[in-house]
């Protein structure tokens, strides 16, 4: 069991802020094709990889990183703070 | 000794300014920089809205302080942002450095300034008459960071 | 728009950003530098005095600013310095910049305080247990001025 | 006649602030001579002229600049503000 959040326009567009999944992606990348298959709204949302961030247990990270040992995944647009 | 601070409420960057600088007497330069909401071409925003992943923000912005400390002579820093609604003309975050000497101060600001802005976990939304919209990174935010590469 | 000050009473540097940064909807970023007298190692200093040209400082600081504001993409400036004694651990002088982009208001508030270090008529004196004695220019401080030109 | 003022050290080493004075010398440098001549204190004063500046009516100069139509000469050593 994983947790994924989301936050800014990911959230708004898959219409959640947090759900538990159970997978069996070994990489963040993986995770991601097995969401896009789910629904129309998480294709949608993860259309354009470019614009999308992802954190590892609150550390950035990547879409090629290994998830096996990862408990929390964050998914969010470019940050916008300062 | 540095302080990090993510909250909700407003606060009086004055008031910080003049608390973060008191009895430094071994340090001659404090360098402040305080972030406001712009109320966009006549007046058109009613509100922003920062959201932030809580479970982030802190560690994040502990870690651009420490890699600050670490390539600066800097006696203190502090940082302060907000999240929630904020209304035109208020203060969205402070960034304060203190230093023997102000080249130090100046470039820690805009080193915690510039990692703030793209790698601290906030995401900021505009509500204007016309409706919401999430601000965009801009290309320049990304690109400033190169220069402490 | 602009304000420049050459006072010897203390000021609330504090309140001064506050003022300053009040009610600006249109910019988003305060760049502030406060310089404070140090007191030196173990605290030596008794006091620091502050001579001035009185006839060439404003117009000097004025002349400066001007080519700030005209250099950057600035909303406002502010100039506050003092002269005469002062005691370790007060405020010396400020500036403030304000800008809608924050790298205007950074680069405008190091090029004001390059500035102001070696080209407004001001001169220090440490006064210590020891006696009292000029505190010399630094090399640093003139060749901060060339990335400038 | 012209006035010449003196500030820092330079005020110290000359012994006043200000003094007005009568001189034929066309340039900065040609009075700067003039005044090492007059006294050992004015020598002293000024000894190492790359260690003084110069403002013409408060406008920063040198040692090379005409002071026909000038009404006040400043002495002083580099400025330490800020």
């Amino acid at each position: 069991m994983i947790d994924i959040v989301y936050f800014a326009w990911l959230r708004e567009r898959i219409g959640l802020p947090r759900e538990r999944i159970e997978t069996d992606a070994t990489t963040v990348g993986a995770l991601v094709e097995e969401l896009r298959g789910r629904e129309e709204r998480y294709a949608l949302a993860f259309s354009d990889l470019s614009a999308i961030r992802v954190a590892l247990d609150q550390e950035l990270s990547d879409f090629d990183a290994p998830i096996a040992t990862v408990r929390e995944i964050a998914f969010f647009p470019p940050m916008t703070g300062g | 000794m540095t302080e990090v601070r993510v909250q909700e409420a407003p606060f009086d960057a004055g008031a910080e300014l003049n608390r973060f600088s008191a009895g430094r007497s071994d340090l001659g330069a404090v360098v402040s920089f305080t972030g406001l909401v712009r109320g966009g071409p006549d007046g058109a925003l009613i509100r922003m809205e920062i959201e932030h992943y809580p479970a982030m923000t802190g560690p994040a912005i502990e870690a651009i302080v420490s890699e600050a400390m670490q390539r600066w002579s800097l006696g203190d820093a502090l940082v302060i942002h907000r999240f929630g609604p904020l209304e035109p003309g208020t203060q969205i975050m402070m960034v304060a450095t203190a230093a023997r000497h102000r080249a130090d101060a100046f470039a820690a600001a805009e080193f915690l300034m510039d990692y703030l802005k793209s790698r601290a976990p906030f995401w900021k939304k505009e509500i204007t008459r016309e409706g919401a919209a999430w601000v965009e990174a801009r290309a320049e935010d990304e690109d400033a960071l190169s220069r402490w590469r």
